[in-house]
């Protein structure tokens, strides 16, 4: 195979790309390595925001900030809050040796390579050289698709999650 | 001004030059904006509370706020014993952070020169906003300090509460508007009439929420003197105190930004520059929320809620729908 | 001790002269405060106007002497006085048909009735004054310690209040200063909650039956008493 | 479902505290926000007043009772001074009783002024604290005139008052009363109609007539239930039956009726002070009191109504120079005792709501 990185720019985009991919990849094994729970959450929140800037990246801004509104900001105060209200030891014991560990670490590793493989060798059809719809038009895009084409199923959910709200409101009813 | 537009170029010296001077133009500036706000906040309240302000340091005391910001660098960064170390130490900074982010995406003239074209620049706004929470709650957490945690939770409730109010207030002028985008907004505004006047029941809701957003009286529970001595930032002092306050004061700045572009149109205006306009408009806002500050007393914890979810949320639904139907209307007829 | 004082209000150790009187009719002890009305010119030469000239009896004899200059003419008697013990009369004849031999002694000071409850009845006759059908002095006005350390016991005194009239009445008790012991009047008054922590933070009076007793003013592991009239905050 | 457990927390509210008025100790039980007890902790600003008053001459005490309710000082003067010429039945000169009128009536509307201050600022409003401290300087400029001091007057004396007031003083005061009038409406406008102020204080802190006097509350703490109770008009002292004024009462004895009880009683005050310098005359401002005063051996007490409720004095004199036992009946203190009651089951925000109604002085409450 020649040079992987041939026909990379060395731009902006391509120095961000792998920033956060290092930052993704480095909160998500804090996340296993702490062991404090709110440093876990923490880093649970550091991870869906790098998530938001690959999402940047590939030129899904609606997504992106979505993703950050939903996740970094509020399912992450939401597990914040459950650290804070509830009972319990906030540092978990260390891990044991276990022999199992090593057997863990080959699976991870042929898992990895096996995908690697898979990725090197599909044929993937070439991508367009520009994204499908202008930038700008991103959100309206995603408006006409989710009001057009996916009305039912849009609006299921909906409904299913005005359930879940309702049926919230009434256990806490009933707790207090 | 395309020195400043280098959002496309590819990455050399000469772009990461741009970007550092762009950024650090806009910093400097913001703080200046952060240190006369305060100084125009105590003069203002103090005159309305018959005083007389700040009036030593400089002429007029108009050195007062960097006398304050210098002292406060100067002072000794104080970690509480039984403190969380590093969580304590690194809140302020996730607070303060975003705070100086969503000025990127405030357009202040029609070039908006440093600002991010963005597409989607109110969800942006709404979205980074959030972050800041987590560092006010964060920093309640680590304070151990019970008047901090109970500062932090209020804080992260409330904030939470008022963001969907916030949200949903601005919908109706993106209706109108057709678009995320503030730029777009503005000219929109500038084709058909300010949106102040259509959109006058979600300016309302805005006004609440954005107050309510930024702890500001009536809605200043969070670091309530009279009840949680000073909240979340109970425990801190010196520059990690600042950041806090910057963060805050960045936030009214950002928040009447917003409310001058979406409501008031923006940079647009007869006579004077845009700028001017803009800066016009912004300080209205601005003064409008020290006004409410020497007036109002503070709203009670669950009356707060409740406002908030059996209040503004319905009327921000209903000026959504009311907005869809005549949008319709007028469409289609 | 002179004889008049042992006629109105004997200290609480108890003489045996005490329990025919308080057996005897209302009239009976009006006449007692009459007698020491009357006795009291011969003794502070005073005329019969000033009723807390009895005061003084009850201390010991080297403090009581009023100075001999308060000679003055002999005045008519205060307006305020007849009522005044009209009602001590009234009060003191409702208390004893409940408990006969509640009262110890009943006197006038400066207008006001004054009724000395036997301890084991303090907080049987202040129930009492507050409920009792023609007393109802509901409302705790006051509530005072005072030591006296020569007659060996330390008095608590409470002032009651008739509303809306506003007349007001005193009770008091007395209890040996050594083992200072009292029933609680909270369970009657619950204002008195915090009167009797500092009556027994700064006197040492042990309530009985008090809700809460601890230290109100000074620190919980003070030692000693202040308002005690031997206090030394060196001991 | 499994259960939800709730921790209960224990929270120290004060000594140091921005809304304890003092250096009064809250220890706060708290389940979440709301509160499931608490102990107020006094004591911090005990004196030991009343151990030091046995080693004064009656005189000498005047200044201690300055110390005691510091915001009004005058009212706490009389409270002694008062109780002493009871005890000796003197004969005060009319024009010390008019002055001792008017000096107290416009202590009773400085220090309700602080307290309109003082709550809205619990409240979260700090410009109606800065408005009362205009008026509240008038009052305290009129005392520095009459008597060299601000805060602790040290002015009344047994027999009378130590100074009379000087030229065109009287005349001041009469220009006081139409401009406290007006800030009076200005408060009114200001805080009165405020939506969320009312939020806060109607129906907080509510409690019957029956409980306030088991309580032994007195003031406007008993006042603000309805019942009608003013030592001024049921057990008339000094002048005050020369008069004519309200007494103003409550109906729901709830804090919004507390807040506007001591508005009420200002505007009652301001008439007073205006038919006392109206009709008061010329003449000595000091009686004829011997030079060491000693009081009959026997046992006192006299209340006034002060600014916070009942002040008494009870003394036992031994016909010495010196009072044997000298007992303060602080308003503060007593009316306190209701708090916890008060405050069970509350929001920890209503805390503050209730707390500053019931309007204490830590000065008075330790002694």
């Amino acid at each position: 195979m020649s040079n992987p990185f041939a026909g990379w720019v060395w731009n902006g985009g391509t120095i961000a790309f792998f920033l956060i991919s290092l930052v993704v990849v480095f909160a998500a094994v804090m996340l296993l390595q702490f062991r404090k729970v709110m440093y876990m959450a923490l880093s649970i929140g550091l991870v869906f925001l790098g998530m938001a800037g690959l999402y940047i990246l590939l030129n899904a801004d609606f997504l992106a900030f979505a993703q950050i509104l939903i996740y970094a900001g509020a399912i992450t105060i939401l597990m914040l809050f459950a650290v804070m209200l509830t009972r319990h030891d906030e540092v978990e014991d260390p891990p044991l040796r276990d022999p199992k560990k090593w057997l863990t670490a080959l699976g991870c590793l042929a898992l990895g390579a096996a995908m690697l493989w898979t990725i090197r060798n599909t044929p993937w059809s070439s991508p367009p050289a520009q994204p499908p719809w202008p930038v700008q038009k991103n959100v309206a895009a995603i408006a006409e698709t989710l009001f057009t084409g996916y009305a039912v199923p849009f609006e299921l959910v909906s409904v299913l999650l005005t359930v879940a709200l309702v049926g919230a409101v009434i256990l806490a009813r009933k707790e207090g | 001004m395309p020195f400043f537009q280098w959002v496309n170029d590819a990455l050399t010296w000469g772009t990461l030059f741009r970007m550092l001077l762009g950024g650090i133009i806009v910093l400097l500036f913001l703080l200046g904006v952060v240190a006369y706000m305060l100084y125009f906040e105590r003069k203002i309240i103090g005159w309305m509370q018959l005083r007389i302000g700040p009036n030593r340091v400089g002429p007029l005391g108009l050195f007062q706020s960097i006398a304050d910001v210098l002292k406060l660098l100067a002072k000794e960064d104080i970690v509480p014993a039984q403190a969380d170390r590093p969580l304590f130490l690194i809140a302020p900074i996730i607070a303060f952070v975003p705070s100086f982010v969503v000025i990127a995406a405030i357009p202040w003239t029609a070039s908006h020169p440093f600002t991010a074209d963005i597409s989607v620049a109110l969800l942006y706004y709404l979205a980074l906003s959030s972050i800041t929470i987590l560092g006010i709650m964060l920093g309640g957490w680590a304070s151990n300090n019970k008047y901090s945690l109970l500062g932090g939770m209020r804080s992260a409730a409330q904030m939470i509460s008022y963001e969907i109010p916030l949200g949903m207030s601005l919908l109706g002028v993106i209706l109108m508007a057709g678009s995320l985008n503030i730029v777009d907004i503005v000219e929109a505004q500038r084709r058909f009439m300010w949106f102040i006047i259509p959109q006058f029941l979600g300016f309302c809701v805005f006004i609440v929420a954005a107050t309510a957003e930024l702890n500001r009286t009536p809605f200043d529970l969070p670091e309530a003197e009279s009840e949680l001595v000073a909240g979340y930032h109970t425990e801190y002092s010196g520059f990690r105190f600042a950041f806090y306050m910057l963060a805050e004061y960045l936030y009214v700045f950002a928040i009447s930004c917003l409310g001058a572009a979406l409501f008031f149109g923006g940079w647009s205006g007869p006579l004077l520059p845009g700028w001017l306009w803009f800066a016009i408009k912004v300080s209205a806002f601005i003064f409008f929320f020290f006004w409410l500050r020497a007036t109002m007393p503070r709203i009670r914890v669950d009356q707060l809620m409740t406002f908030s979810w059996k209040v503004l949320l319905p009327l921000a639904l209903v000026n959504i729908v009311l907005t869809s139907v005549i949008k319709y209307w007028v469409n289609a007829g | 001790m002179s004889e008049d004082q042992k006629e109105t209000l004997p200290p609480s150790s108890g003489d045996g002269g005490r329990s025919g009187r308080d057996a005897a009719s209302s009239e009976a002890v009006a006449e007692g405060v009459d007698a020491k009305r009357t006795a009291s010119p011969s003794a502070g030469g005073e005329p019969g106007t000033k009723p807390q000239e009895a005061a003084p009896k009850r201390e010991p004899a080297a403090k009581r002497e009023a100075p001999p200059k308060k000679d003055a003419p002999p005045k008519e008697p205060d307006p305020r006085e007849a009522p005044a013990r009209a009602l001590l009369e009234e009060v003191v004849a409702e208390v004893k048909t409940v408990f006969p031999d509640a009262v110890e002694g009943a006197e006038l000071q400066k207008f006001r009735p004054v009724l000395l409850i036997r301890r084991e009845y303090w907080r049987d006759v202040l129930h009492l004054l507050k409920t009792g059908e023609r007393l109802r002095f509901r409302y705790l006005e006051c509530m005072a310690g005072v030591d006296y350390p020569q007659g060996g016991y330390i008095e608590v005194v409470a002032l009651l209040t008739r509303m809306p009239e506003a007349t007001m009445i005193e009770a008091k008790t007395r209890t040996p200063r050594d083992a200072a012991e009292l029933p609680s009047a909270v369970p009657v008054f619950p204002g008195a909650n915090w009167e009797e922590r500092e009556i027994f933070d700064l006197l040492g009076v042990h309530f009985e039956g008090h809700p809460d007793l601890r230290r109100i003013m000074m620190p919980d592991d003070w030692r000693g008493h202040p308002l005690r009239k031997d206090y030394s905050p060196f001991e | 479902m499994a259960e939800i457990r709730t921790e209960e927390m224990l929270m120290n509210v004060g000594p140091q505290h921005p809304s304890t008025h003092g250096v009064l100790r809250l220890v706060v039980k708290l389940d979440g926000e709301t509160i499931v007890d608490v102990d107020p902790v006094v004591g911090y600003l005990h004196r030991g007043t009343e151990k030091l008053a046995e080693d004064l001459q009656y005189t000498q005490i005047i200044p201690y009772t300055d110390r005691m309710d510091y915001l009004a000082a005058m009212l706490n003067n009389y409270a002694l001074v008062h109780a002493v010429e009871e005890a000796m039945e003197l004969q005060i000169p009319e024009r010390a009783e008019y002055l001792r009128v008017i000096v107290m009536e416009l202590n009773r509307i400085a220090s309700h002024l602080l307290f309109i201050g003082a709550y809205l600022l619990d409240l979260g409003a700090m410009s109606p604290f800065l408005y009362v401290f205009q008026d509240r300087e008038r009052i305290l400029q009129l005392f520095n005139e009459i008597c060299g001091a601000r805060i602790t007057y040290n002015y009344m004396r047994i027999g009378g008052v130590k100074w009379d007031a000087p030229p065109g003083w009287i005349e001041k005061v009469q220009q006081f009363v139409p401009h406290m009038r007006e800030s009076i409406k200005m408060l009114h406008d200001l805080i009165t109609g405020n939506e969320i102020f009312l939020n806060r204080v109607k129906g907080i802190g509510a409690y019957d007539a029956e409980t306030a006097i088991a309580y032994s509350l007195s003031g406007i703490n008993l006042r603000c239930t309805g019942y009608k109770w003013d030592l001024r008009r049921n057990r008339p002292y000094s002048i005050y039956d020369r008069f004519d004024f309200e007494i103003p009462v409550g109906k729901n004895g709830d804090c919004f009726d507390r807040y506007i009880l001591h508005l009420e009683e200002m505007e009652q005050s301001l008439r007073i002070v205006e038919q006392a310098c109206g009709q008061i005359p010329e003449g000595p401002v000091m009686g004829k009191v011997p030079k060491i005063l000693r009081p009959p051996a026997g046992e006192y007490y006299s209340g006034i109504e002060g600014a916070r409720g009942e002040l008494g004095v009870y003394f036992v004199s031994d016909g010495k120079d010196k009072p044997y036992r000298l007992k303060f009946r602080r308003p503060s203190f007593v009316n306190l005792q209701l708090l916890p009651s008060l405050l069970k089951g509350q929001n920890m925000a209503n805390l503050i709501a209730i707390l500053g109604a019931v309007d204490i002085v830590l000065g008075e409450v330790d002694c």
